[in-house]
This record gives structure tokens, sequence and C-alpha cells, in this order.
């Protein structure tokens, strides 16, 4: 298997650096993705077709909103597969071998007291960063793995349980769907409103303003629904993770 | 000298090939199934770095546009910000976010100087909804009202990409990390040759 | 370039340490200085996700299934 | 809303997936009619679509109203309107059978597994329709994912090999990715038809990158494709997956993957370039060759039914990948002709095999020892789907043979020829040995094989809920054999433009 393996790799690291040796130099302003009309038409356009000043924003959540959804998809699936795969319902099922045995401390004071101070302020800048991912970097996905993590930060300080009184396991995944719902509820919306899938310019009938803030506004609600799924889903799945599908416990 | 050069030319490249064959090596080969998944993840991360690499530009900088490109349009949700600090409540923050909307159209409203040029780019969004196809919008950097040279900017589709590429990454890892403990559940170990002997001499 | 060189040397111990729960961190280590390298590039939300998402979230999932799972490597 | 048919396709899965997801925990009764209604409902959107190909040609829609190559654009031509429909179709057919099964296979995960099985569906779905190359490594991720888990839901053999088929399949999709990013960094686009336009524009037919970004994709896509060297993953997986899963992955998971490597050699890189340029034909028929010849050796060695089974899938791949590259119009008619037959042939067998797993609780071949006079219906829906994939006319089975065979010959690789005709020897050895045990109920000699004689006098006809899948997959086999004709119009339409012709070595 050694062998086979480093075979392998000697084959694809020689395809790779044939390959190489036609790019474009690194940090060449002429090669061919720079210079093509995509990204420059990304570059010059985007503030006067939707008025977001973070490129990256506007093309995530507008031009390529589609893969965006798909993206939201992915983490959704990821945890609907992780509770399909792991999670045990009831208490009925032993596993043929001893599960680990963590020792169960007590929750340290120093630790909680941190804790208990920083959550507020990490939550708060997620949704900063949610909020304010149209003008600097940012916006669903960032916040929401912070905003899930605020949320791990508290199963790892106290435990799991404590964490689940705060957001409980169906609750989780309710939020999770309605992010979704929320994204390809823009989707749907534009479908009703007579234009194409996702397509934030017919919006205007019925969100204020012009053509411009209709995408501006439209990004903003994806990337709420993409925060949406992506904090509950990773909470989700740490909390499947850490306790071995049980919800219990913790680590 | 020449070599060298060539070398530092594509430095970036030649150290992601590298660092995916590490990953390659150790999804193929290890025995573990956390140090496959480790292995996965760099191998992911290595192509991310490719990606990253081709957006690069010389002498160019973030793909955000400055405040002053945009003509100021924008200086007022700086200082919402801050003041909604105190709330963080989720409906809280709806608000907040609805709030900084009613702005954002307002400045557009509001501001008189800059009435033309919106009216100018909202005719030219419509434009580019019918003519994406024939006309070639690259050389019409500015028409839009902002005066923007392309090579000022990195390449911001290749970030959008990445992102994605990230979040399947991890995604992957997730559902990878969720069979390793229930393969451990069943066999007590997370070595594959231990697996598949178990396998052999079991009775399964 | 220092970076650079850095990155393959994580990324080489990590997969080469007995010990997961090291292997686990040195990863962690590897995603932040990919971070840094991106951020260095130019590519702020790509190393703002990597932050996020490499270094802080897949090191926690990491590390929970290593805990909940076993901690030595026979390779 | 008939314009909007294309993104409907795939909407309705997709959102009833996570309803179901949600759903599930309070009314874990209502997934499975949902799950039924959202894919009857995706079948009528692809049929829809179909209709409005064939009288005005490819559909281009532009997702969230921007062009091409700034947006992501779904382009369905006759190509892809009729694998979705097959996909649809095997999907729905999938979703009954697994009515009964599910809660016993997967330890109470129904509304999951629904979840799961609908965001597959939607994936491979959104695989076929879409006209973007980075898209589709989206969406190419979710079907994986949802595969990873729908396999791992089964017993302990199968979490192993799904743990394997997540690390062959990242292997596989991220040489995808890698592949398509070397087509970036060479044309600066990711739509499939602009790639194309501007490898020609921009004369990047000798370019080493673009050569090794056909081998990336190509490689990465025989990986998930299991084509032969490249398949250790796929026996294990879908032969002890629970057989819910497997039914719908066998028939699906590879076929979509082959349309994939065609939209990539046609639309993608050209035909041009990939046959002529690129001239590589011959190494990749016999590639072929080896792939038939071995899964079907693999395949006489097998005593576990699924298993056999999933080694026929293996030579089956092989039959396409060589169809493909054999470089003839009437050998790409078989390929693409194979793709629709096959899915419906492999459901057909999988879901038989199901059935015989289910009833008497055994794997192996002697489980179907008497079945003929106990459950007569299933085995005439079994008989089909073998007489299909032996190649005995009218089933459909026997005509994308007899293309793919013409084309061989056409193109002169007489070695695939032959290799197909040993293939079909051997299925045909396989399946009568089989209809013969089911026949006269003979029982092996040595004896030492599994007695399950008394559980056997329990054993009557199969659940209507298993029926109906099996016999409509039975009468879609005879129906696409028998309009035969219609089909290859169609596909001749769509490969008419390539001209493929002209291309013979």
């Amino acid at each position: 298997m050694k062998f086979l393996g480093l075979l392998t790799v000697l084959i694809t690291g020689f395809l790779l650096i044939q390959a190489e040796r036609d790019f474009p130099d690194w940090g060449d302003v002429n090669s061919p993705a720079s210079s093509y009309k995509l990204s420059q038409h990304y570059i010059t356009q985007t503030f006067a077709e939707t008025s977001v000043p973070n490129m990256v924003t506007a093309v995530l959540a507008d031009y390529r909103g589609y893969d965006t959804m798909f993206e939201t998809v992915v983490i959704f699936t990821a945890g609907i597969a992780i509770i399909g795969i792991l999670r045990v319902f009831g208490s009925n099922i032993k596993p043929d071998h001893p599960e680990v045995v963590l020792t169960k401390k007590k929750p340290d004071l120093i630790v909680e007291t941190t804790c208990r101070l920083l959550i507020p302020i990490i939550q708060l800048f997620a949704l900063y960063v949610v909020a304010h991912g149209h003008h600097s970097p940012g916006g669903g996905f960032q916040g929401g793995v912070i905003f899930g993590a605020s949320f791990i930060l508290l199963a790892l300080a106290r435990d799991l349980q404590y964490a689940q009184q705060w957001v409980p396991e169906n609750r989780i995944l309710n939020l999770a769907g309605i992010g979704i719902f929320i994204y390809a509820g823009f989707g749907v919306a534009s479908l009703l409103l007579g234009g194409n899938f996702l397509d934030y310019g017919v919006l205007t009938a019925i969100i204020p303003g012009d053509v411009k803030d209709a995408h501006s506004h439209s990004m903003l609600g994806v990337e709420i629904g993409v925060a949406f799924t992506v904090t509950a889903i990773m909470f989700s799945i740490y909390s499947s993770l850490s306790s071995n599908g049980h919800m219990k416990e913790g680590i | 000298m020449v070599a060298i050069e060539a070398l530092a030319d594509k430095f970036n490249y030649w150290v992601y090939i590298v660092i995916m064959m590490i990953g390659l090596y150790a999804m193929v080969s290890k025995n573990n199934l956390i140090k496959k998944l480790i292995g996965m993840s760099v191998f992911q991360t290595a192509i991310i770095l490719f990606y990253v690499s081709i957006g690069y530009k010389d002498e160019a900088t973030i793909p955000i546009l400055y405040h002053d490109q945009v003509h100021g349009a924008h200086h007022a949700e700086e200082g919402d910000h801050s003041d909604e600090g105190a709330h963080h409540d989720e409906t809280h923050a709806m608000e907040a976010i609805a709030k900084e909307a009613t702005h954002h159209g307002n400045d557009h409203a509001v501001d008189a100087d800059h009435a033309e040029v919106d009216e100018h780019e909202a005719d030219h969004v419509i434009d580019a909804h019918v003519m994406h196809n024939e006309s070639d919008h690259a050389f019409e950097a500015g028409h839009g009202g902002l005066d923007i040279d392309p090579n000022q900017f990195e390449n911001p589709l290749v970030h959008v990409l990445m992102l994605t590429a990230i979040v399947v990454g991890v995604a992957t890892l997730g559902v990878g990390l969720a069979i390793t403990q229930k393969l451990y559940g069943e066999f007590g170990t997370i070595e594959e040759h231990e697996i598949i002997e178990q396998l052999r001499t079991g009775n399964d | 370039m220092i970076i650079l060189i850095f990155l393959i040397l994580t990324a080489f111990i990590s997969l080469r340490v007995k010990d997961l729960l090291s292997a686990a961190m040195i990863f962690g280590v590897y995603s932040l200085l990919m971070c840094l390298l991106w951020a260095g590039m130019g590519a702020v939300d790509v190393a703002f996700t990597e932050a996020a998402v490499g270094a802080g979230v897949s090191a926690v999932f990491l590390i929970s299934t290593i805990l909940r799972t076993s901690r030595r490597s026979s390779d | 809303m008939t314009e909007q048919a294309p993104i409907l396709i795939l909407l309705f899965p997709f959102l009833t997936a996570i309803f179901v997801a949600l759903l599930g925990a309070k009314v874990p009764a209502a997934s499975w009619p949902l799950t039924i209604a959202s894919l009857g409902a995706s079948i009528c959107a692809t049929l829809t679509t179909l209709i409005q190909v064939l009288e005005n040609g490819t559909i281009r829609y532009y997702v969230g109203g921007w062009a091409p190559p700034f947006g992501i654009e779904l382009r369905i031509d006759g190509l892809n309107a009729l694998v979705a429909v097959t996909v649809a179709t095997v999907a729905f057919l999938g979703a009954i059978y697994s009515k009964d099964r599910v809660e016993s296979e997967t330890e109470n995960k129904g509304p999951q597994y629904y979840a799961l099985y609908l965001l597959l569906a939607a994936g491979l779905l959104g695989i076929v329709i879409t006209g973007d190359a980075f898209n589709l490594y989206v969406l190419l991720e979710i079907a994986a994912l949802t595969s990873y888990a729908l396999l791992a839901m089964g017993n302990k053999r199968a979490t192993l090999a799904a743990f394997k088929y997540l690390i062959m399949g990242t292997i596989g999709a991220s040489f995808y990715l890698l592949g398509v990013g070397y087509l970036y960094i060479k044309t600066g686009s990711l739509n499939m038809v602009d790639i194309q336009e501007q490898l020609i524009a921009n004369g990047l037919q000798d370019s080493s990158t673009v050569q090794v970004a056909f081998i990336m994709i190509t490689v990465g896509l025989w990986v998930k494709m299991a084509f032969f060297p490249l398949h250790a993953w796929l026996p294990n997986s879908y032969a002890f997956g629970p057989t819910t899963s497997s039914s719908i992955m066998a028939p699906l998971v590879t076929k979509v993957m082959i349309y994939v490597m065609v939209r990539m050699v046609l639309t993608v890189f050209g035909p041009v370039y990939a046959f002529e340029v690129l001239d590589w034909g011959n190494i990749v028929v016999w590639l072929a060759v080896i792939a038939i010849l071995a899964g079907s050796i693999g395949a006489l060695a097998q005593k576990d039914l699924r298993k056999m089974l999933t080694f026929l899938i293996i030579a089956e791949v092989g039959y396409m990948v060589g169809g493909v590259w054999l470089v003839d119009e009437t050998g790409m008619t078989g390929a693409i002709y194979h793709i629709i037959s096959d899915a419906f042939m492999t459901l057909c067998v999988f879901l038989f095999a199901g059935i015989v797993f289910a009833k008497t609780g055994a794997r192996d071949i002697y489980a179907v020892d008497g079945l003929f006079k106990k459950m007569p219906i299933t085995m005439i829906g079994f008989i089909v789907g073998a007489f299909s994939l032996i190649g005995i006319p009218p089933t459909a089975g026997f005509f994308s043979k007899w293309y793919l065979i013409q084309g061989g010959i056409n193109s002169g690789n007489w070695e695939y020829v032959i290799a197909l005709l040993i293939s079909s020897l051997v299925n045909a050895v396989l399946f009568f040995r089989i209809i013969e045990i089911a026949y006269f109920g003979k029982k092996p000699a040595e004896g030492h094989i599994h007695h399950h004689g008394d559980d056997h006098t329990k054993i009557s006809e199969a659940p209507i809920t298993q029926l109906i899948p099996l016999l409509g997959t039975a009468a879609i086999i005879l129906l696409i054999g028998i309009f035969n004709k219609d089909l290859v119009a169609v596909i001749q339409d769509f490969l008419e433009p390539f001209n493929l012709v002209a291309g013979i070595r």
C-alpha cells in the first residue's frame, strides 16, 4: 500500500509539474484569468449593478448565488448526514465496544467566567460580520461559523447538556431549515414575480428602492439565511461528534 | 539565475504541488482513519491555495472598493454598527439590519450630488441584463460612473469559488469524522488494517 | 516565502506525528498559516473563512472525535 | 410557468428534502408521501423540459438573470433532458421501493433517510442540468456527501466501505476541481460553452496545462464512476449498504458520472480536442476492455448476489467509457443509449436483490432457490432486467449493446467488440444460473452452503410497494427497447453538430 501510494503521488506530482510549466507567472496581471472579461466585469461593474462595495459578497450572493445556495445545502446535508450516521435515538442501543469514558470535572470558575464574558462579545461580533459583509470581509458563512463557535465554546466550558438548554436539538434543525428556506425564498419570490430563479432585480416590487437596492438588500437577506443554517449546523455537528451521537455529556 | 527566477515566479505553484502530494500520500497510504482525514483536509487546502494564487495580482489590493471610490455613499453605516452594539438578540439583529437597509436606501435618494450618477447606473443595470452577450464590458471600465482600473483589484471570482470549497471541505471532514466514530463503535479501533483483519477473521 | 516553507513543514509534521491530538493541533497551526498566507495574498474573505473554519471549527471537530475514539496512531 | 421548468426540476426535491428533514421529528409518516410527490413533480418538470427541448432546441436558463459567463446558466439539450428524465424516474421508482424497507435497514432513521435521498436526487439532477463547470463540482459534493451517509447507515462492512468511498470520492472530486482550476487559469472562464470557445480562440490546443486539466478531470470522474483500476470502493459499498440506498445509488451515481464525462468531452473540451489533438482513444478503449473483462471475471467469482451485481456495474462502466472513446457516432450513440438503459436495468436487478434479501434474509445467490413458485410476478420483473443485461431483444440492453458493437466494428476496435461479447456471455451464464436455481429449486450438491429451506415455506409474493417499482422498471426497459428508433433519433440529433463521423481515426 505504501509503495502504491508513493507511485500515485509521484505520477500525479509529475503531471502537475507538467501542467505548471505552462502557467502564467504568479501575480501576472495579463494572465487569462485576470484579463478575461469575466473577472474584469466583476471588478468594474459590481458596484454599478448591485451597489455592494465588497465584490466577493456580490459575486457570492448574486452573480453566483445559485452556487452559494447549494453551498448552504452542502452544510445542511452534512448536518443531516451526521445525524443519520451517528445519532442514537433512545438509549437501548449499546455499541459492541465500551465507550470511551471521559472524566467529568466540575466547571472551572475562571473558564466559566471568561466564557460568560466572551460569548456575548463573540456573538455580537458574529452579527457584525454578517451584517457588514457588504462593506468589509465577512458575510453569512463567516458570521455563522463564529456564531456557531460561540455555542461550541459554551458547550466546552460547561457541558453539552447545558448548552442544549439554550439551543435544543430540534430547534437547531428547524433553524437550519429556516435558513435555507430564507435563501430559497428569495429565489422562489423572484420566480413568482416573473423573473428567473434568484433574479433579485424583479424583487423591486416588494423591496423598496431601485434595482440596485433590490440586489443589495436581497443579498443581505440571503446572507442572513446562510448564517442561520451555518450557525445551526456547526453546533449540530459538534454536538453529534462530541457525544458520539447520544447528545449527552459531550467532551 | 534564470532557474531561480523561474522558481520564484511560480513559487506558490510549486508549494501547492508539494503540499498536495503530502496530503494525497497520507490519504492513500496512512492506516489511521483520522490521519487520512487530516491528509484529506491538507489536500483540499492545497487546491484552495492554488486557486487563490490564480487570483493574485502584483500591486493589486483586496477586492473591496474604497470609500472614496463609491463617492462616500456609505459613510453613514460605519457609525451605525458601533451604536447597535448593545443588542445581541437575533430579533434585534434583524431590526438593526433592517435599519441599515433603510439607511442604505435613503442615502441614494437623499444624496442629491450623485442622483444623476445613480440614475445612470440604474440604466446601465437594465442594459446589462439585456446586452451581456454582445458587449464586452471589460473595455467599458468607468462607464457605470465609477473609475476603476481592473488591475487595481484582485480577482474576486476565485475567492468566491474557494469560499465554497472551504465549506465543502469542512462538511466532508465532518461526515468523515462521523463515520470514523461509527467505525470505532463497531470495531473498537481506528486503524484500517486492524478493522480489515477483524472483518476477515470474524464470521460476519 | 517563509510562510510557505512553514506550511510544508507543518503539513508534514501533522501527518508524521504519532499522537493524534498533537496532529490535530498542528493541523490547526497549518490552517492558521494558510489563512495568513491568503490574507497576505489579498484574499481576505477566504482567509477569514479559513481562520474560522479551518483553524477553529475543524480542529474542534477533530479533537472531539479523537477524544471519543483513540489518541494513538500506528503511523 | 413552462419556461421555468428547468429550475423546477431541482427545486421540488431540494425544498421537499429540507421540509422532510424538519417535519421528520414530528410526523415521520409524512416523509414517504412527500418524497413521492416531490419526485413525481420533478418527473413532470423533466418531461416538460424534454418536450420543450425537442420542439425548440437547447434551453438556456440564466439563474439570477445574469447572462453567462457572468452568471450561472442551466443548459439543457437533448442529452441532458434524456438523462434528467432517467434520473428523476429512477429516483421515483427507488423511493416507492424504500417505503417498507427503510425502517428496518436504517435503525429507525426514516426521515433522515428520505431527506438524504431527496438531496441525492436533487444533487444528481443538478449535475445533469447545469452548464457551469464549478457549479457541477458543488452539486457533485452534495451527491457525494449524501451517498456516504446513505451507505454508512448500513451494517459495519458498509460503514467501512463508506469511509473508503469518502476518501476515494474526495480524491476524485478534488481532481475534478483541480482540472477546472487549470482550465480557469488558461481561459478565465467557468461556463462550459465559454471554456470551449476560449480554448479555441486562444489557440490552447498544445498547452500542457490544458492537457493535464483534461487528464485530471477524466481521472477524477473515473474514480467517481469506478472505472476498473479505480473501482476499489464500489463493490463493498453497494453490496453491504442498505438495499434501499443501493437501489438508487447503483443505477444513478455511476451513470451520471458517465454523463458528466460525455459532457466534458463534447461540450467543454470539444470532440476535436479530446479525440484528435489528444489521440488517446486506443489506450482508453484498451483500458475499457480490461475493465469489462475484469468486471465479468469478478462477477463470476462471487457467490453473494448483490456483490455479483456490483461487479457487473464495473463491467457496464467499461462498456460506456469504451463506447465514448470509440470516436464514432454510432459508438457514442450506443454509450448514451446505454446510460439510459443501464440505469433502468441496474435498478431492476438491484430491486430484485433487495426483495430477495428482504424475503429470505440471505445474501448468496442460492437464496433465490425455488422462488419461481413462490413469487412468480417478482421473478418476471427480474427476468426482464436480466435479459436486458444479457442483451436479448426486445429489451433495452439489446439495442444499446447493438449500437456499441456497431460502433466498435465501424471504428475497427475489434478487441472492444470481443470483450463486449464475452461479457454478454458471462452475463448469460450468471443470470441463467440464477433463473435455473429459482425455477428448478436446485440445491447445491455440496450442501455446506446455507440452509434456509424451512423459512422458504413462508415466503410469498413481495408487497405491492416493492412490486410496483420492479414491474414499472421492467415495463420501462421494454418500452425503451421497443421505441429504440425514437430514442436514437433524439440522441443523434444531439450528436449531429459535433460531427463525430469526421473524427474517425
